[in-house]
């Protein structure tokens, strides 16, 4: 059948009207092939406009239409609502941009601009008659999910999920849950100690109704949002279960700076988690002089940790609470104490006593002693003088590195590490909890190190983003997808190094290697298409023909 | 003779350079009518055939706009036209063809004056080359 | 040679390592190509001339119900195959490659900078020969460039023996066959005809100059190869068939991005 | 689930207030969104571009914002403010007044007409102050929704009684003179607060000679001018000359971490004082920058790798050092930063062609008397106070009643984001199953 293209030119006011002839490509609208209706409309977004439009749709029989008007990246869904409304198919329209591309910008150019509106008309009317129908299509999911690592960020993660009424896996690898602030001494900012919040959070997470796994290692995770085939390794015993999503909370370590300072070689030089337990036992330190950026923020590795400055102060504080008589001596470089609260707690700090002194990368500070450490000198940086700074405890602040399973996971679930070799989020900006792979989230130090608010915001943003698809129940999958023509596919995995998503996989169809579109993964880019010689992937709504037919319009005669 | 007036047309992705077209159109800044937009979703979705097609079939020159490397709305995208089109560049001159018809370029969203600019530079860079000396006929 | 070559088919046959073995037979004085499937047959086996032995391995394997295959591969031959396995659309392990080394003159001929396989079963390598003609393309002006190759376009004829006979261009669907790219009509076809071949090519070619040697009317399209060769290995650090990873113009994340990129 | 159940308001359309719609309405919440400004955007949209990978703001922006007006379960309510709420979680009953805009939205098509005759002349806000707008106006060119606004203070019509040329100049109508606030009574079941920041009026530093000294700008002014669409086109000018400078001081800590003003740190500014170095650079390329600086906080994902690229790639000096004072040499307008050297105490001058002040950043205007009238806790810096931050980071100490990003404390767009999905966790948690 013939199409029948319905051409609706926009005078937007005078926007369009003062520069472009309107009449004038309605008349020319009206001459191409198989337009059977062209038309003009003073607003065409206005309620007149739309209805009228819509009116001509059913009176005329149209089954295509090309609006020419603004800018499609505002004023596109309306249009298409209205196709909708008056009962074609939404992706049978094709929007023409003659005010921002034309008349706007060609304001002293009648004659041309005019001559340029009518090719652009000519150009959308060729592709309109090329579009297809298309359908958003939904893909079921899997109404549970799998959370990895059970510190505070995965408990979080998991209890939200849980208490939204969603099946949720925790698997935690150790042996008790709680990660790593199970083992300090001190929890700032609370009231309760690092135990009693852990046991509290464990008890919920019990109470939640979370499917607890301990000592578990992930074995394999294959699939894609909704459905996901999670095994795992319990106690030696295989366990598989599906999940919709899964979100990674596998936290970080604080690095052993062997060798640096004299760790290792002294007792008494020590980091500040082996000072935490100390001081949870009750242990006395004396004197003691901590080292900020221990291995951090130098070369081979560039990046601060974030809280060291903070656990520092923290624990500076703690010495003093214990054991008033002792000096407390924090060399640094600089003091990461951002935001409000932290600045109030190195304020504080600083009035109860604890020493701040600087020193620089390019003159670190030395350690002397022969049993034990007995004295570090540096240069201060503010002051430019040597000091000698005695002590009974050092204590050095290292980073955190990142988990080495991290690679073995980044693998199963296809996602990036960053350069540290911490995982890389969809955005930094604004998508900080996500992965580009829809279904998996991130959270807590395995994106980045993070106090425990910040970990427990983040698991919360992350199970916020993975209750979204559980919620619905399912996933709309982009209408403008990429399809393969199986036929003349040669599987040579072209478009699938190509997808950014990993939306592509090759399949065996009679014998034959052929590349297959994951519709619920494909975000509908068309990267894969620029790669295929053969042709063989196209994308909807931006097929090759499509494109051929607008290129068509200019390089033929007027 | 009337001044040669060239046929351009420029491929803009649909988050960047299409908006940064948007953005320049709404600061109503003036450029030569020569350009005709088509959109595509990705600079990625570019293939260098619709280029070499269009230029072998007559139009005189072509614009691959996209977003910045680094901003690209699908990730990597971009990184995809880049490659491609360096490829592209020197095939042409390697046939002795002149690649000055073609220019990749990064337009953000916010960069309604660049989008100005490169079409201008473009037009004004193809008019000098004088008409498409790489259609078919023109051989 | 041909003897070495057939003894060690001979040997490969009769020890089931392969239950194939593709190369050319003796039909009068013409070569013609044939799957032998025992080593009797071998008599007339023969490894001159050169021929595009990958393109036959690719288009008439699947249809010889053979599961292992051996064949003789010069140098190009072995680099092609590489890159036709990294799109798997062939299986190393179901190949033997016996390679060999070519002759001063073959090496000549083809201006073959690589006229030996990695592993030489037979022959003696000899040295590689630069492309004079490449070179002195180089050094042209872009107009006198153009004007070359307007030239030697104006004698296609458009047979498609350039991609018919190409190892490495393998789609169903050739775009140079869509009007929608290559005009119908019109012999010489468009300039869209060479660049699209060239560039399709381009991260795959092996310069086994299988094109120049299809080509009826002598098109020196090997220093075309050529110069793209060194095109790409100077933008993306890649050698087809040298590289085990993936081509770069389809990857992005894992290897280094441009120089513009990484602004 | 009733009606109310799923319905949350969510305040203040900054990038926080937009995150936390999306992700409410995508979990099938209803979302009503007050925004006090006539479009949603916020702070994220003054930007020019976002630290540490330098991204356009707009063109990470502008998609959640249309995403948002195109969203069925997010109802904006834009030039809105909170009129009262009554109530306990999860029943608040809610009232918003919708301010009269002398324009009716359902005919406002945006295309500008209105504009180009009105006579009326307003500093801009979204501009920090650095150009005019019309009284009738859209504040920024990608506003959403993209519909005029009649400031009535400054519109002759509405003041005066004479003028009406935007009336004329409208052809769809849309010109409303008689048009009243409208109040919008309805429940809901828990409330988001994310009213985002101000920057502090410097001026009261008068060591800083900020509104005397020409070429001494805030940091929000100078990103102003780095943007492409801003009001210089992109181009660093000197206000006194509009010459291109050569030398710029960027001074953190300007009333933060200071006792005399504010005590705490704003977190974000050796960040971003550090990606308008890089970028006055890429606009100038003769341009050197200095920033005097106590700390220098680059703590998150890629941050130390951008200052050391700065240093590195764009000759950007960092002194640790705290200015006493700046001052302008009134014959050249140049700036002249004192500072002492902190081993000899001796003091130093220099001289720069254009200082940039990067002030404390504090609670919005109205958010003090909006936590009242919520009955909302606020701390001693008037942030909104959050009674258990260890393990409730986003809870008030109102239940029911959320807060994320900056009006909380000080914290950059990817902490603000965490904390927008973080609060729709809450609420999706607090009301229970789905």
């Amino acid at each position: 059948m013939e199409p029948r293209i319905g051409v609706f030119i926009c005078h937007c006011g005078s926007n369009i009207a003062n520069t472009v002839d309107v009449e004038e490509v309605v008349r020319y609208a009206s001459t191409l092939p198989d337009v059977v209706h062209a038309d003009h409309n003073m607003y065409s977004c206005s309620e007149d406009g739309v209805g009228s439009i819509k009116a001509k749709i059913k009176e005329k029989g149209i089954d295509r239409v090309v609006v020419a008007a603004c800018t499609p990246r505002t004023h596109e869904p309306l249009f298409r609502n209205a196709c909708e409304a008056a009962g074609i198919n939404r992706y049978l329209f094709e929007f023409v941009n003659i005010r921002e591309h034309c008349s706007w910008i060609h304001m002293k150019e009648r004659e041309l601009a005019t001559e340029k509106a009518k090719r652009l008309v000519r150009m959308g009317v060729a592709k309109v008659a090329l579009l297809t129908p298309q359908e958003e299509s939904e893909s079921p999911v899997v109404k549970s999910a799998a959370v990895i690592g059970g510190g505070v960020s995965g408990m979080t993660a998991a209890i939200s999920l849980a208490d939204q009424g969603f099946e949720t896996h925790l698997i935690e690898k150790g042996s008790e849950l709680g990660g790593l602030v199970k083992d300090l001494g001190a929890l700032f900012p609370s009231e309760s100690t690092p135990l009693e919040f852990v046991k509290t959070m464990r008890d919920e997470t019990a109470a939640s109704g979370v499917r607890i796994h301990l000592s578990s290692e992930i074995k394999d995770i294959q699939g894609y949002i909704g459905n996901f085939d999670v095994t795992i390794s319990e106690n030696g015993k295989e366990e598989k279960f599906k999940v919709g999503v899964v979100i990674t909370a596998t936290g970080a370590d604080e690095l052993k700076p062997v060798g640096e300072y004299g760790y290792g070689r002294y007792p008494n030089v020590i980091t500040q988690s082996e000072l935490e337990k100390k001081l949870a036992k009750g242990e006395r330190v004396g004197n003691t002089v901590m080292i900020q950026c221990v291995g951090a923020r130098q070369p081979g590795r560039e990046y601060c940790s974030r809280i060291c400055c903070m656990t520092a102060i923290k624990n500076a504080g703690r010495i003093l609470a214990l054991e008033p008589k002792s000096r407390v001596v924090v060399v640094h470089r600089d003091i990461m104490s951002y935001n409000a609260r932290n600045e109030a707690l190195y304020r504080k700090s600083m009035e109860d006593g604890v020493t701040y002194l600087r020193y620089t990368l390019e003159d670190k500070p030395r350690v002397e002693g022969r049993d034990r450490a007995e004295k570090i000198t540096l240069r201060e940086e503010t002051l430019d003088e040597d000091i000698a700074l005695p002590f009974d405890t050092l204590v050095l602040s290292t980073p955190l590195v990142p988990n080495p399973d991290n690679g073995k996971l980044q693998k199963m679930l296809k996602v990036p590490l960053d350069r540290d070799g911490f995982f890389l989020e969809a955005h930094v900006k604004l998508r900080p909890v996500e992965f580009a792979t829809d279904g998996v989230f991130i959270c807590g130090c395995a994106r980045w190190p993070s106090d425990v608010p910040e970990c427990i915001s983040q698991a919360g943003a992350a199970a916020a983003k993975a209750s979204i698809p559980l919620r619905a129940g399912k996933v709309r999958t982009e209408a403008i997808t990429a399809e393969v023509d199986e036929t003349t596919c040669t599987g040579c995995g072209n478009c699938i190094a190509t997808c950014a998503y990993g939306a592509i996989s090759i399949v065996e169809v009679e014998g034959m290697r052929v590349a297959r579109v994951n519709l619920a993964q494909c975000k509908g880019c068309g990267a894969c298409v620029g790669s295929c010689h053969n042709g063989s992937i196209q994308q909807r709504g931006f097929t090759e023909k499509q494109l051929i037919s607008m290129i068509d319009c200019l390089t033929e005669g007027d | 003779m009337p001044e040669f007036e060239p046929r351009i047309l420029a491929f803009c992705c649909n988050w960047c350079s299409y908006a940064g077209a948007d953005l320049a159109g709404v600061s109503r800044l003036q450029m030569p009518p020569n350009i005709h937009i088509i959109r595509v979703m990705c600079s990625g979705n570019v293939k260098p055939e619709y280029v070499v097609k269009s230029l072998v079939e007559g139009v005189d020159g072509v614009l691959v706009l996209g977003c910045h490397i680094g901003d690209c709305h699908y990730i990597s995208g971009n990184h995809r036209t880049i490659k491609r089109f360096a490829l592209l560049e020197r095939l042409m001159d390697d046939l002795g063809i002149d690649k000055r018809r073609i220019r990749v370029d990064w337009v953000s969203a916010s960069e309604g004056e660049k989008f100005q600019k490169v079409v201008s530079e473009f037009v004004a860079q193809v008019k000098s080359l004088g008409p498409n000396d790489i259609r078919r006929d023109a051989a | 040679m041909k003897e070495d070559a057939a003894k060690i088919c001979r040997r490969l046959l009769d020890s089931r390592e392969v239950d194939g073995v593709l190369g050319l037979e003796m039909v009068g004085n013409i070569p013609t190509p044939k799957v032998f499937a025992q080593a009797d047959d071998l008599g007339r086996f023969e490894v001159e001339p050169v021929f595009p032995i990958v393109t036959l391995l690719r288009n008439i394997w699947p249809f010889t119900g053979k599961e292992r295959i051996a064949l003789v591969v010069r140098g190009c031959h072995e680099l092609a195959i590489k890159e036709l396995a990294k799109r798997e659309i062939v299986d190393l392990k179901r190949i033997h490659m016996v390679g060999m080394a070519c002759s001063e003159e073959q090496a000549r001929t083809c201006r073959c900078l690589r006229p030996y396989p990695t592993k030489t079963d037979i022959g003696t390598k000899v040295k590689g020969v630069e492309d004079e003609l490449a070179k002195s393309l180089r050094k042209m002006t872009l107009e006198e460039r153009g004007r070359f190759w307007e030239e030697q376009f104006k004698k296609c004829n458009k047979c498609y023996g350039c991609s018919e006979n190409c190892p490495v261009c393998v789609c169903e669907d050739c775009a140079l066959e869509d009007c929608a790219f290559v005009r119908t009509e019109g012999i010489p076809p468009s300039k869209a005809f060479h660049i699209i071949r060239a560039y399709h090519v381009a991260d795959k070619c092996i310069e086994c100059g299988e094109c120049e040697r299809s080509c009826p009317v002598a098109i020196p399209l090997r220093s075309l190869q050529r110069m793209l060769a060194d095109d790409i290995k100077e933008l993306f650090g890649y050698q087809a068939g040298m590289d085990d990873r993936q081509s770069p113009v389809v990857t992005t994340l894992e290897d280094a991005p441009l120089k513009e990129e990484s602004e | 689930m009733s009606d109310r159940e799923r319905t949350v308001v969510v305040v203040g359309g900054g990038i926080a207030g937009i995150q936390v719609s999306l992700d409410l309405a995508n979990m099938g919440f209803d979302v009503h969104l007050v925004e006090r400004t006539p479009s949603i955007g916020g702070r994220m949209a003054q930007l020019d571009k976002t630290f540490p990978t330098n991204d356009c703001s707009m063109c990470i922006l502008s998609p959640k914002m249309i995403e948002c007006a195109n969203n069925p379960r997010i109802k904006m309510h834009t030039y809105s403010e909170l009129e009262s709420v009554k109530g306990a979680f999860p029943a608040f009953e809610v009232v918003i007044r919708e301010k009269a805009r002398y324009v009716d939205l359902t005919r406002c098509t945006g295309c500008g007409d209105c504009v180009a005759k009105c006579p009326s002349k307003v500093s801009s806000e979204f501009d920090a102050g650095l150009v005019k707008r019309k009284a009738i106006y859209v504040p920024f060119v990608q506003a959403v929704p993209k519909k005029m606004t009649i400031d009535k203070e400054h519109c002759i019509m509405i003041t005066k009684g004479k003028c009406g040329n935007c009336k004329k100049a409208c052809k769809a109508g849309a010109i409303d003179y008689d048009q009243k606030d409208n109040l919008i009574t309805f429940e809901a079941s828990a409330i988001v607060l994310a009213t985002g920041f101000d920057v502090f009026d410097v001026t009261v530093a008068q060591e800083f000679s900020y509104g005397r000294a020409k070429n001494v700008l805030t940091s929000l002014e100078l990103e102003r001018m780095l943007n492409a669409s801003g009001p210089t086109g992109g181009h660093i000018v000197r206000p006194s000359d509009h010459q291109e400078p050569k030398k710029i001081a960027f001074i953190q800590c300007v009333c933060s971490r200071d006792k005399k003003y504010k005590e705490y740190c704003s977190s974000v500014c050796c960040m971003y004082a550090t990606k308008e170095a890089i970028l006055a650079r890429e606009h100038c390329p003769e341009l050197s920058s200095t920033i005097f600086y106590m700390d220098l906080r680059a703590v998150g994902k890629g941050f130390q790798n951008f200052v050391q690229r700065a240093k590195r790639d764009y000759g950007v000096e960092y002194i640790r050092a705290r200015p006493a004072k700046v001052e302008e040499d009134p014959t050249t307008g140049d700036a002249l930063v004192y500072y002492e050297n902190s081993r000899t105490g001796e003091s130093i001058a220099r001289r720069y062609d254009m200082v940039v002040l990067c002030p404390a950043l504090v609670p919005t205007l109205g958010s003090e008397s909006l936590c009242s009238l919520l009955g909302v806790r606020i701390d001693g810096d008037k942030f909104v106070a959050i009674p258990r931050p260890a393990d409730r980071p986003v809870d008030t100490s109102v239940k029911g009643i959320f807060a994320c990003g900056f009006c909380q404390t000080p914290m950059d767009i990817p902490d603000s984001v965490v904390q927008a999905s973080g609060a729709a966790a809450r609420v999706a948690q607090a009301l229970g199953v789905s």
